[in-house]
């Protein structure tokens, strides 16, 4: 039994689906399913939410890396099978969440988890996520499996990471604060919609592997990737290629998505852009884009420093001066991005001007403006 | 092991945060010592370690563009992804990614996780990303051989299917909904999960001109980012009244009850206020508080969740729920990021969610026809205006779809329209207007 | 002496300039010009300015047509020699400002002003026109002078203020108010930001004179004139022409701008388009464009009684529904625009969403709104 | 007045506000009885209420296109203007339009007046617009010989000159200033003049791609509409402190002094609330009042002239006064419509007004340069991007420039500032990175 590559098609299941949830529902969630009357976090990490039946579940989130081994799956497995009857979750934001259905199993559960360290000395479980604070970064491959990240991405979530623990952990900011990263312009995530975003950025147009572009790639589809026109179709050294016209090229990479022989990534040309001030919630104000406050950091392995200060910055200014249920888009709106760029001590230069289609809308035309 | 030297990389096991580094390390000591008949290179996580050094070293990545790979009948499900320096790093020569379709929500029985494990550690890296950032469970690096045998142990054993990748339908997701939260207009999870087998052809044989995605969130809230990144945007909200307990508001105002279930504990708020926390923040400014009482004028209420957030156990959602339907969400290649547009104010999500099925056929169909190859519907619908993708999907146009009416002058009419139409003789013209 | 056919140049005087306005400064104005402390609405279209000396000046503001004859502009000569010493001013909306220096000769000023009427029976001097009411409509010449006009100006506005006259001598509004009325997409005047503007538009692509287009016109210009692209030359009859692709044409009247044998105008196919919510002033809320509420109204000469019916619904939904210091486009996006359309009693169509060049950032992306 | 039928203009004779229609008939019928030894059609204002009484008729114009007409020498000024049907109304066949350059804020004797009348009556149309919409006085209507004789008594018998028409400086244009307005911040007349002055040649002789316009607002309320319909605007701002005079505030409170001058008093607004009215409406929230003191943080408002204009006797402008200056409003051909955009947030505006005559005079030079044909600045400044502009303007990016940061992460670099430049070996690539 089992896959026969000679006979490919025999016994072969397709279009079976994902499991049915229900079958993972723990049995307290199956019962109370659309009966929640309230939730309330108990600590950080924790949150009880109350049935109209009166039962309870109460939850201890804890956040980990997205990238994890099977080894540490198993022991997640470990853990839900003692306190939790088997059952556990992840949420939107690749965070654990452990269920029990009464307080009594709380405590020990939050015991077991506290105490679990990797070798390295990080720990396995650490509780929080919830509330007026951090959560996860949500992030994406990086130079761990992508082809064209401009930037790691777990390396950089661990640095940054680290630095902001406390906050993971702690429920005093104003409101959420959602962190989140993509390691170039396809933005695998909602990165442009994120309180913070470190987003992996080119700066040099694509070079042009002249000997095996007609080989590797659709020449008209090369040239009709280009968003801005900057692609030629030419010949060199009798071999059909393209032309980049280095003046016309903003280093979106969309040319490299479709021919592999135009790559971008260099060593001092990609680095990091950081975005501020995104939101997805509808909450007192509508979704909004994050806007771009640094055009550039160098690529710092293995700990990027500039990264994690700005960050940090900007988060800090945030926490002093905002208010109760601001998201830091709507400080910075309120407070005005001249006051931003001030009390963040982030210099503001040209590149953060739009230029792309809509620039116009972004420009002040008022005289409404503070000195 | 013996091979590994990554200095750069071990200065990310410290500090507190898990640490992927020392994750990897982990299981790559495992594998070493393991028993299992590993179909993959032992030393995975190993060269895998070397490969990520070496990128820290010269600041680029180390994997090749794309490349071939896939299950016999599928066009998606699998990323193909081969290493740039395969001599030096062997057992990452191939180390392409499965993409497997996770259960609504994430939620897991963990006799299904071990099998999974089983799998992987066997056929596969032993890494997984838990998950993908479209929802996928992300099989994390394996040789070209695994990729059918994985897929009959997944199908056979685990009765577990793929998720998407290439131009076709991707991995549709939700929140967690009716399964753990209060505010849940719907249920999220069995709309994601209806829809999904559904349109399994469409998941599994890319016939798209590009990608297309589907979200499902149980209210404004948005706690799966639908509104953000995905083509349809199915939100959670209702048209009633918004319940209101007021004993448990007094409650809140005398501080019994914490603001936003406890969610601001960390920091010394000084007591709640309601009026300038909850009254004075509501957008529509509906709501009133005479010092006993609370009032909401519904009719005016955007439902924009503050004040449930605020005080979830005095204030609920409204009984008669359905969702707001969004389109058009995307990164911001080519054209610019996008948000969902709203399209349909209100529609009733219930088994068998006919209506909104019948919806995405229309939508489809119009993309198929008229997208260009990779354009997203988000960009099609402003290519060709939102007006004539309100005609799509059979709707009356609303000023709900939009922020503010248009301000410039240059609007289309149809030739029915016009008394007359538009051909005209010019000779008549210059009956009365000399040139 | 005077301007000699067969000797242009000589005496010729060119670049003087305006007259400087220094000379024409009535002495109460000149003595405290930029000594002004504060001003009063002592009532409707009079006003008191106070200077740091203790003097003051009173200014009667009188409405009227734009268009004026010299016999009327020889009477208004006649009251200002008669009460103003011979001064008196235009406002930037075509008001007339008569002052006086001191508070006893302002009574006869006024009574002077009130009695004066057309042979007609309108008034020739109503007073109004300040603070929170409603001032002189800002409008071009129309049929009576420009030849892209799609609907006539001076005949609209008469139609429109009789309407709406009580408000001209009252203050009772919100806010200011300002109407603005151009006749066609050129938009001669600051239409785009009036809290009110009846904008001339045609909905018919242009009849081509094939005959004289080749005489008549740069074929490369007429074509180069059509921002979408709709005009391709062509040949008819043998003679060099162009051709308009009528489903991509919007009716913009460029092309004619451009090349006199594409006129646009039609019975039947031009009329009245209505937009709300512009501003000028940055006086709480930036300056705002106005938008389109009313995509077409027919041509009804004499008193275009469907566009002065939208305009008083606007208006008087306006009056009764916004607070005080709220501008026209404050309140609709105060009370949200779907509630605008419900008040106004006005249809919402298709044609009033964007698909032009910004047509997305006008997109509703947010699940807020109202049922 | 024999031929004369006007059935439908004879309705606009009706109701209060002036009629233009008795306007022109009462001029009609002064031109049928005056002595003037007039030198136009005695009967052009008969044939125009005719001619407009047809356009009513038919719902179209009745005037062909544009139309060659103007003084040697100049290229503006003149705007030709010829009936299309000029058999039956000869008296307007020919019936251009003069522009002249008013002077700043429309301020005249009655000496002047006179004079223009006499002559417009004897050698126009006697019809006039008090003003045109860019400023300028606008004689209506007049026949091509008479265009020189025009220009030459007005020369030297008005010492008065004509405005812009044309691909050139157009009539600059202000607002009353300190004239007459406590508000202004710098003399706008002045500025107006002056700058007309420097400019007359760019004013009547045609040299640019397409028009220019520049106005001037003594503060930001904005009484000439700068913003919104001039390539420049220049509108009058502070630095330093709103001046306050507390007990002028008190008398606000009291009832003592009403509220915007007596603005609003046509309705029962109820007593002024100054919580209400101002400190809540204040855009910034930089003002407070604790019953007794108004408190304003001046280095947050952003001079929106709000409080200022609702309690004029207890507040005043500060005294560190200039102009903020903007630039590229138009109206929406082609591109849409655009209100100025912040460029210079501050400089200081006093004779002779050198820095701003630099400054224009850099702009022209980029504009003629890069524009095309028929381009405004404002569509150039979105063509090349505002960055290049501000490049041109010699100014350093600022935030106050505007509203928010660019979304997309679609940044140009110079290649310059990337260290190793943008030349690249792929061969050496490729020893890095196999294919
Ligand atoms: C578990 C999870 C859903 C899931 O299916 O996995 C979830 C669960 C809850 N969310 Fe959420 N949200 C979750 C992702 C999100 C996201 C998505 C994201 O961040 O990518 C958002 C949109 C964020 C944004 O606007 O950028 C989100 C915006 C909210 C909000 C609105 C917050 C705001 O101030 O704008 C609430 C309301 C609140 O917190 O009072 C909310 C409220 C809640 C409640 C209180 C709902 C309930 O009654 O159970 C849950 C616990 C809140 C907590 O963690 O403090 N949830 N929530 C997700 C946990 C992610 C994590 O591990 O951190
Ligand atoms: C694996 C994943 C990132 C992750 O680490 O989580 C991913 C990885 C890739 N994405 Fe993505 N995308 C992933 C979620 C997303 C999302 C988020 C989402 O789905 O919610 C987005 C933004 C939303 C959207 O679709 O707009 C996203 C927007 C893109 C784009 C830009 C699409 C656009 O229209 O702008 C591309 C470019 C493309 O399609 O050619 C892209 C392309 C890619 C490719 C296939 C790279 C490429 O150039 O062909 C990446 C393969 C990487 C690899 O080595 O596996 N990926 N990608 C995510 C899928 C995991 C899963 O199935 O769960
Ligand atoms: C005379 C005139 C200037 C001129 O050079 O001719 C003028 C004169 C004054 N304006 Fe104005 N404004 C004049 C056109 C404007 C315009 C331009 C326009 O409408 O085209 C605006 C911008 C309108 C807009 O925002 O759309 C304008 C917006 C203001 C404002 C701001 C009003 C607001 O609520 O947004 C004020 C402040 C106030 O009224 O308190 C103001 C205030 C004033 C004051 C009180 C200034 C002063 O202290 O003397 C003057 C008397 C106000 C009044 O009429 O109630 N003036 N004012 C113009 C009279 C036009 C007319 O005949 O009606
Ligand atoms: C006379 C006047 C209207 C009025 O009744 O007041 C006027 C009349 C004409 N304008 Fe204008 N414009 C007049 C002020 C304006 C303004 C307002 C302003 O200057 O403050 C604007 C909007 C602001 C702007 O410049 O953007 C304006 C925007 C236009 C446009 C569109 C320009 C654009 O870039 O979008 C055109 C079309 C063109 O230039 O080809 C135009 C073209 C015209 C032409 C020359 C018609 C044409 O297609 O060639 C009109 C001649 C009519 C005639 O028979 O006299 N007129 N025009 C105004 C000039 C009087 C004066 O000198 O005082
Ligand atoms: S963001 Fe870019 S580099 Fe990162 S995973 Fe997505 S496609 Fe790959
Ligand atoms: S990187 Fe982007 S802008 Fe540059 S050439 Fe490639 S597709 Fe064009
Ligand atoms: S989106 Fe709404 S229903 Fe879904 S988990 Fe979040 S708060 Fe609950
Ligand atoms: S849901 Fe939002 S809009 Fe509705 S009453 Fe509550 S705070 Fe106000
Ligand atoms: S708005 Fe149009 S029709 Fe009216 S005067 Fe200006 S150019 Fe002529
Ligand atoms: S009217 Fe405008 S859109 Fe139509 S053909 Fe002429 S220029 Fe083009
Ligand atoms: S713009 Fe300002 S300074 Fe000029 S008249 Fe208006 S209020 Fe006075
Ligand atoms: S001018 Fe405007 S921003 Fe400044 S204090 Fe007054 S109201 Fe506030």
């Amino acid at each position: 039994m089992g896959y026969d590559a000679k006979n490919p098609m025999k016994d072969r299941i397709t279009d079976i689906g994902p499991r049915d949830y229900k079958e993972f529902l723990p049995p307290v969630i199956k019962k109370n399913f659309g009966k929640w009357l309230y939730h309330e976090i108990l600590e950080p990490g924790v949150l009880l939410h109350v049935s109209e039946s009166g039962e309870k579940v109460f939850t201890v989130r804890v956040g980990g890396a997205r990238l994890m081994s099977v080894t540490h799956i198993r022991e997640i497995c470990d853990i839900a099978d003692k306190h939790c009857d088997g059952y556990v979750r992840w949420t939107t934001r690749n965070n654990i969440e452990f269920m029990v259905d009464s307080e009594a199993k709380l405590k020990p559960l939050m015991e077991d988890l506290e105490k679990r360290k990797f070798a390295g000395g990080s720990l396995k479980f650490p509780r929080g996520g919830t509330g007026a604070g951090l959560t996860n970064i949500v992030h994406t491959q990086g130079w761990l499996h992508c082809h064209t990240a401009a930037i790691d991405a777990s390396g950089v979530v661990k640095a940054v990471m680290d630095e902001l623990y406390e906050d993971f952990g702690k429920m005093r900011l104003p409101a959420h604060v959602r962190i989140s990263l993509a390691c170039c312009l396809n933005m695998c995530g909602a990165v442009h919609c994120s309180d913070i975003a470190i987003l992996g950025v080119h700066r040099k147009p694509p070079m042009v592997d002249h000997d095996n572009l007609a080989n590797m790639c659709e020449i008209p589809l090369a040239v009709a990737s280009c968003p801005t026109g900057a692609i030629k179709t030419t010949t060199v050294d009798g071999k059909k290629s393209v032309e980049v016209n280095n003046d016309k090229c903003m280093y979106c990479g969309n040319c490299f998505t479709m021919c592999p022989a135009m790559p971008l990534a260099d060593a001092e040309g990609s680095g990091v852009a950081i975005l501020v001030g995104g939101k997805l919630s509808n909450r007192i104000t509508a979704p909004m884009f994050s806007k771009v406050v640094v055009p550039f950091l160098p690529n710092e392995p293995p700990r990027w420093p500039q990264t994690v200060e700005a960050v940090k910055k900007i988060l800090n200014a945030y926490a002093k001066d905002a208010k109760k249920y601001e998201r830091l888009g709507d400080w910075a709106a309120r407070i005005s991005w001249e006051r931003f760029f001030e009390k963040t001590d982030l210099p503001f230069t040209e590149h953060l001007i739009d230029d792309y289609r809509f620039a116009y809308t972004t420009w002040r035309t008022s005289t409404q403006f503070k000195f | 092991m013996v091979k590994r030297k990554t200095p750069m990389l071990d200065e990310l096991e410290k500090g507190k945060w898990p640490s992927f580094v020392s994750d990897i390390k982990q299981e790559a000591e495992s594998r070493n010592e393991t028993d299992v008949d590993l179909q993959t290179p032992k030393e995975v996580c190993d060269d895998l370690l070397d490969l990520l050094e070496l990128s820290f070293k010269d600041r680029e990545g180390h994997w090749k563009h794309g490349g071939i790979a896939g299950v016999f009948g599928y066009g998606g499900g699998v990323i193909g992804r081969y290493c740039d320096r395969p001599e030096e790093f062997p057992a990452v020569k191939d180390f392409h990614t499965l993409r497997v379709n996770q259960p609504s929500s994430y939620f897991y029985r963990t006799e299904f996780l071990r099998k999974i494990c089983e799998l992987w550690e066997r056929r596969g890296s032993g890494l997984t990303n838990m998950h993908g950032s479209t929802g996928d469970i992300i099989l994390l690096g394996t040789t070209t051989p695994q990729i059918e045998e994985i897929f009959w142990e997944l199908t056979h054993n685990l009765k577990q299917d793929l998720g998407g990748s290439g131009s076709n339908l991707r991995t549709p997701n939700c929140c967690i909904g009716k399964s753990r939260c209060e505010f849940a207009c719907y249920d999220t999870q069995e709309a994601c999960r209806n829809l999904t087998m559904e349109f399994q052809d469409e998941l599994h044989r890319p016939s798209f001109g590009y990608k297309f995605k589907m979200k499902f969130d149980g209210c404004p809230n948005g706690c799966v980012a639908s509104i953000a990144r995905s083509d349809m945007s199915v939100i959670g909200t209702w048209k009633d009244d918004i319940r209101i307990d007021q004993e448990a508001v007094q409650a809140y105002v005398a501080g019994e009850f914490k603001p936003d279930g406890g969610g601001f504990a960390g920091r010394d708020w000084g007591p709640f206020d309601i009026v300038k926390e909850v009254i004075d923040l509501c957008p529509t400014h509906c709501m009133a508080w005479n010092g006993k009482k609370l009032g909401i004028n519904n009719r005016e209420c955007n439902r924009c969740m503050h004040c449930i957030n605020t005080m979830p156990r005095a204030l609920r959602i409204g009984k008669e729920t359905g969702a707001s339907i969004l389109f058009g969400a995307k990164a911001p290649i080519l054209e610019g990021a996008q948000l969902s547009t709203l399209t349909i104010p209100f529609m009733r999500m219930e088994e068998p969610f006919n209506e909104i099925k019948e919806l995405v056929g229309k939508i489809w169909d119009w993309w198929s026809e008229e997208g260009r190859s990779r354009e997203r519907l988000g960009e099609l619908m402003q290519r060709k205006g939102f007006a004539k993708f309100l005609d799509v999907c059979g709707v009356k146009a609303d000023p709900r779809m939009i922020k503010e009416p248009r301000s410039n002058p240059y609007i289309f009419w149809k030739e029915a329209d016009i008394p007359g139409g538009w051909e005209r003789d010019i000779k008549d013209f210059r009956k009365r207007h000399q040139k």
